[in-house]
């Protein structure tokens, strides 16, 4: 049983290596997922035949009750909330860890890592790093939903002496490990537990809102470092196996996002940057003077070119616009205009989030292109509309050596002909910083919600 | 008496030397013993020897894996993976209701979040990549 | 007399107690022995899961990697896999003299062969790729 | 110690995975093959540190010897004989296995797997496979070696029933297997090598001389497998992980080559294909005329074009031409014209053997180009000049259904203004097919060697 099990939680993390493959292409990518949940399936049911394994009724139960709220939060949710829901996700998988690790504890016979109160040393390092990671993971991850959902501001939370004080604290935490490895105390292990709680915490709030898909991301990498450490203590390979894939499939995506920002990961760690947009900004631009056109304009500019590239931000996902953005690319293409979209690796508010809203109004992926790919068709474009998208087009990226986010690669909007940009304000975004783009020739600021506006074209289009 | 006195002697003898026979035969067992220990114990590395070769090697596919991802499967990228991180749910499972304890409350729960978590990562992964369509 | 038969009398009944004991732990010892080997066979998966564990990953890693070999170095590639496949060199020296046996020319025959292959093998490969140069 | 060894071979395996991936890119390739170097002179001193080996004269006097043969070979080999080369190293690997196989089967205590004449049957398997697949490479790569050397002829040696004669040796070792694993009988295991030796013969003389490549790439592929199977009888993770490495590796070279050629492993396998050139074909031409030139003429006309591709193939090789070749290029290019090379992924008659005899000839790897990425640009050019290649020019592959090449990609030659064919007769190349493509407007033959006829272009040029 033992061998048979151990073969078929390999075929497990075979198929879990398999869904993640199948993700290179949209073609591919549900077969992908389906052998994910064939793969999970399989870990499960090895798991219940297990001869140590005879409770199936809690079993069942915990499962249909997990299972339900599950299915149903997923099945319910808004596709512009998926940046808070991978958050909170990731919240209950800590917790998990955390609950597993106090289980192996508190009962260290069923897990054969030795007996109450005299649990073998390594097994005791690697609960003790498990639970300290999930408990980290755990409310770095409320903090994080909470501040993309709006419950807690976005602003960093940041006081003097905070990154010394999170590094005692880191300290006093491998003490309380060391203490715990030799006394085998459970006051120790959940005061341990409760230290990594407040950790948690105190890491998070000094990084502002923006910020926060790359510490979901390395979050979640933590996740998978944690889930391969009690594959350590149980001594179960699919654990590894699934942890290393999931730790570096994290780490992977906070690079690319950093990279994306032109940001160090340090720099984003350290926190204080973002946060509440300067709203009032515009103000300061002096007496430069933006065109600001209607939506009657915008509509006559479109029809009457022949190629329009449209780039979309976090803007669209806040107004939910990717539906009306649709309907009025139809109605373009139907006038023989050539449309497609343009993504940048950071827009929106975590990766793929644009693909995803674009996917879900029904645009076909393969309209919709990657930065490298198109960035050379701007200067071809007649019209670039920018809606709700702002960073990801500031030219002072790369002209102005002292901006906050000189170096970050940028979509080339102002080679087009002429620029479209959809926004509520003449704000900036999450930067914070002023896009000098606003205030050319070619540009045209249409001011208002992006859905609006664009609703607003479409009835123009059509009159 | 003198018989008696013999007989006495002779089987305390005979019970010294059985004595040393067991106790030749002890040693016997305890070298086998060490025996198929160390025999085993050569034959079956350490399970950290083993798992870190596998950590390794796997850390090796999931950098290539992921790395092959297309950007714009990123979404589903941290869905699946946050289905499948949840495959600790193993380890509450056997903690549950084992054999030595009693029922766990803390392995209960542990299995009800991971639960959420895999239903809910899967779902939604799978509701994103349905909407991932060709030009008709 | 009488003395002496207590004497011996109680001293055979004394050896009859150690031997008892002596049994006794023996049997100790026993079931402390199964426990040992069952707990360490339940620990130590046997070579095959784990070698097998292993050599799946290392499929893929060698899919993966292989893959993104440059076909301009594809004549490199074969020559460094064609030393590094001579690493069954490890397995001819511990056969080549070991206690057990005596000195064997085969093994001898082997780590001539795999040695000829390593040394070709990597230098073949240096050569090659230390004419892939730059435009200056 | 055995915890120690365990973890320095897993540190030789990712250094030969660190190695495989160094040669992504030339710049990175000479550290990969530093890694690989490290990774095995590390396995060889942790095996030399085992308390089990003591018998350090006679070890170090094998690796010196060998290792003497092979430094001497290594170094006085002509890139030319590379294919060659190889085929013979894999001879070598194949009766090491033999060897590795023979010995653990006298001396089962040595590697911990029964005593003589009673040993585990896992081991007996495993050691069975080794033995086959270890003799059979051996007799194999000879066969292939002494094709490639022309010292075997390179015709495909076929009579009636041979398939079938193959299947039921196959059949007859497999009974041999399972006869040796019920008896463990010495006899029986040196018959089953006898017998594995004769099926390398006869599975490979069917076979032409051109498809040798891929035999050799077959053949590498099995002694991977080979290796692991070993390392699955000894317990050693490090043979597994090398044998999974280079296992996939010459089954993607294959995989490649077959794909290169439009045909089917199993075609390839199957032999019959290729062989001794139809010299005389040039008479079924008809009266198709074709233009025949001199090299004062390619002189000219290449001086006068401003974009030359040069396409090298296996007559490159044979001739030995690169380093005239280079020269010609300098010379244009001096001139002023855009010089590049144009590689088919089946050029020559190895996996980057047109790279390797380029780079010998101290071409920049940068200016040398694969098929997709250049192919597009003959279009553009004003010469392509074909040196020693045929088959990967046919045009006859695209277009003529009935050809036995049809459906393998070619460079499109043709479309440059004027296409230069170095070569010495009107003859067919290796697949034996004619091409079309000689008889064309454009089309210009340089009858002769193609070293020869180079140096005499440069001449030409020169005066
Ligand atoms: N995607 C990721 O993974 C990720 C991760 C970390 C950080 N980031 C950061 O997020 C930023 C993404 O760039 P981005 O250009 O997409 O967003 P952005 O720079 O934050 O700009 C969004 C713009 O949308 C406008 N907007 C907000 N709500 C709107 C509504 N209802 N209707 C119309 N417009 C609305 C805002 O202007 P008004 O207020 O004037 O309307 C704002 O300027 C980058 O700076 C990136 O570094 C992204
Ligand atoms: N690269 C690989 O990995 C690989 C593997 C398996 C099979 N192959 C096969 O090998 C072939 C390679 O194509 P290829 O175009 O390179 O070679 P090819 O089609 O065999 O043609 C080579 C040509 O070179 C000429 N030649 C020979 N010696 C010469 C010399 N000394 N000077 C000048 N010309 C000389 C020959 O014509 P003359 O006799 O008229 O001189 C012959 O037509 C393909 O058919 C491919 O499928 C390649």
């Amino acid at each position: 049983m033992e061998n048979f099990a151990a073969l078929t939680y390999l075929a497990a993390g075979v198929l879990f290596i398999l869904a993640l493959r199948g993700l290179s292409h949209p073609e591919t990518a549900r077969q992908g997922l389906t052998f994910g949940m064939v793969g999970m399936g399989l870990a499960i049911a090895t798991t219940l035949l297990l001869p140590q394994v005879t409770a199936y009724v809690p079993i069942v139960l915990a499962i249909a009750i997990g299972g339900g709220i599950g299915a149903f939060i997923a099945n319910k949710i808004d596709m512009t909330a998926l940046p808070q829901l991978m958050a909170g996700f990731h919240s209950l998988v800590g917790l998990a860890a955390v609950f597993v690790a106090g289980a192996a504890f508190n009962d260290p016979e069923a897990f054969n890592i030795g007996t109450k109160g005299d649990i073998h040393l390594a097994s005791l390092i690697e609960m003790s790093l498990g639970l300290a990671i999930g408990a980290v993971t755990f409310t770095g991850s409320i903090i994080a939903w909470g501040k993309l959902q709006g419950r807690i501001s976005g602003k960093p939370v940041t006081f003097g002496g905070q990154h010394q004080l999170n590094a005692f604290l880191g300290v006093i935490m491998l003490l309380m490990i060391i203490l715990l490895c030799v006394t085998g105390s459970a006051v120790v292990f959940w005061a341990i537990a409760l230290l990594a709680l407040a950790l948690g915490v105190l890491m998070i709030i000094p990084i502002g809102g923006a910020d926060m898909p790359v510490i979901v991301s390395m979050l979640n990498s933590y996740s998978g470092w944690a889930a391969a450490g009690i594959g350590f203590t149980l001594h179960n390979n699919l654990l590894i196996i699934t942890g290393a894939l999931v730790g570096s499939s994290g780490a992977i995506l906070s690079y690319i996002m950093c990279k994306g920002m032109n940001r160090s990961f340090l720099n984003v760690i350290l926190g204080g940057f973002g946060g509440e947009q300067a709203s009032a900004s515009a103000a300061d631009m002096g007496d430069r003077q933006a065109k600001i056109g209607a939506a009657e304009d915008a509509a006559w500019i479109m029809k009457n070119a022949s190629k329009v590239i449209i780039v979309p931000g976090y803007g669209m996902a806040v107004a939910q616009a990717q539906h009306a953005l649709r309907e009025m690319a139809d109605i373009l293409k139907h006038e023989g205009v050539d449309v497609k979209y343009a993504i940048h690796p950071v827009a929106g508010r975590m990766p793929g989030h644009m693909n995803v809203l674009l996917a879900e109004a029904n645009v076909p992926y393969d309209e919709v292109f990657e930065m490298e790919d198109i960035n050379r068709e701007f200067a071809q474009a007649d019209v670039a509309y920018v809606i709700g998208a702002n960073d990801i087009t500031n030219p002072a990226a790369k002209s102005d050596s002292s901006s906050p986010i000189y170096g970050m690669p940028v979509l080339d909007v102002g080679k087009a002909k002429t620029v479209l940009f959809v926004k509520r304000s003449m704000g900036s975004g999450y930067a914070g910083v002023d896009n000098p783009l606003f205030f050319e020739d070619g540009t045209m600021m249409l001011l208002g919600d992006a859905k609006k506006m664009t609703e607003d074209i479409i009835k123009a289009m059509e009159s | 008496m003198a018989e008696d006195h013999r007989t006495l002697t002779e089987s305390a003898a005979d019970l010294a030397n059985r004595l040393q026979d067991l106790s030749e035969r002890a040693a016997d067992l305890a070298v086998q013993t060490s025996d198929v220990i160390s025999q085993s114990s050569a034959h079956a590395q350490p399970f950290i020897i083993t798992g870190l070769t596998v950590f390794v090697l796997a850390c090796f596919v999931g950098y290539h894996v992921v790395w092959r991802v297309t950007p714009a499967l990123h979404s589903p990228l941290m869905g699946i993976t946050n289905a499948i991180s949840s495959v600790i749910v193993v380890g509450a499972i056997i903690a549950l209701w084992p054999a030595s304890g009693g029922f766990s409350l803390m392995a209960f729960l542990a299995v009800v979040l991971a639960s959420v978590n895999i239903f809910g990562g899967f779902i939604i992964t799978r509701r994103m990549l349905h909407m991932f369509k060709k030009k008709a």
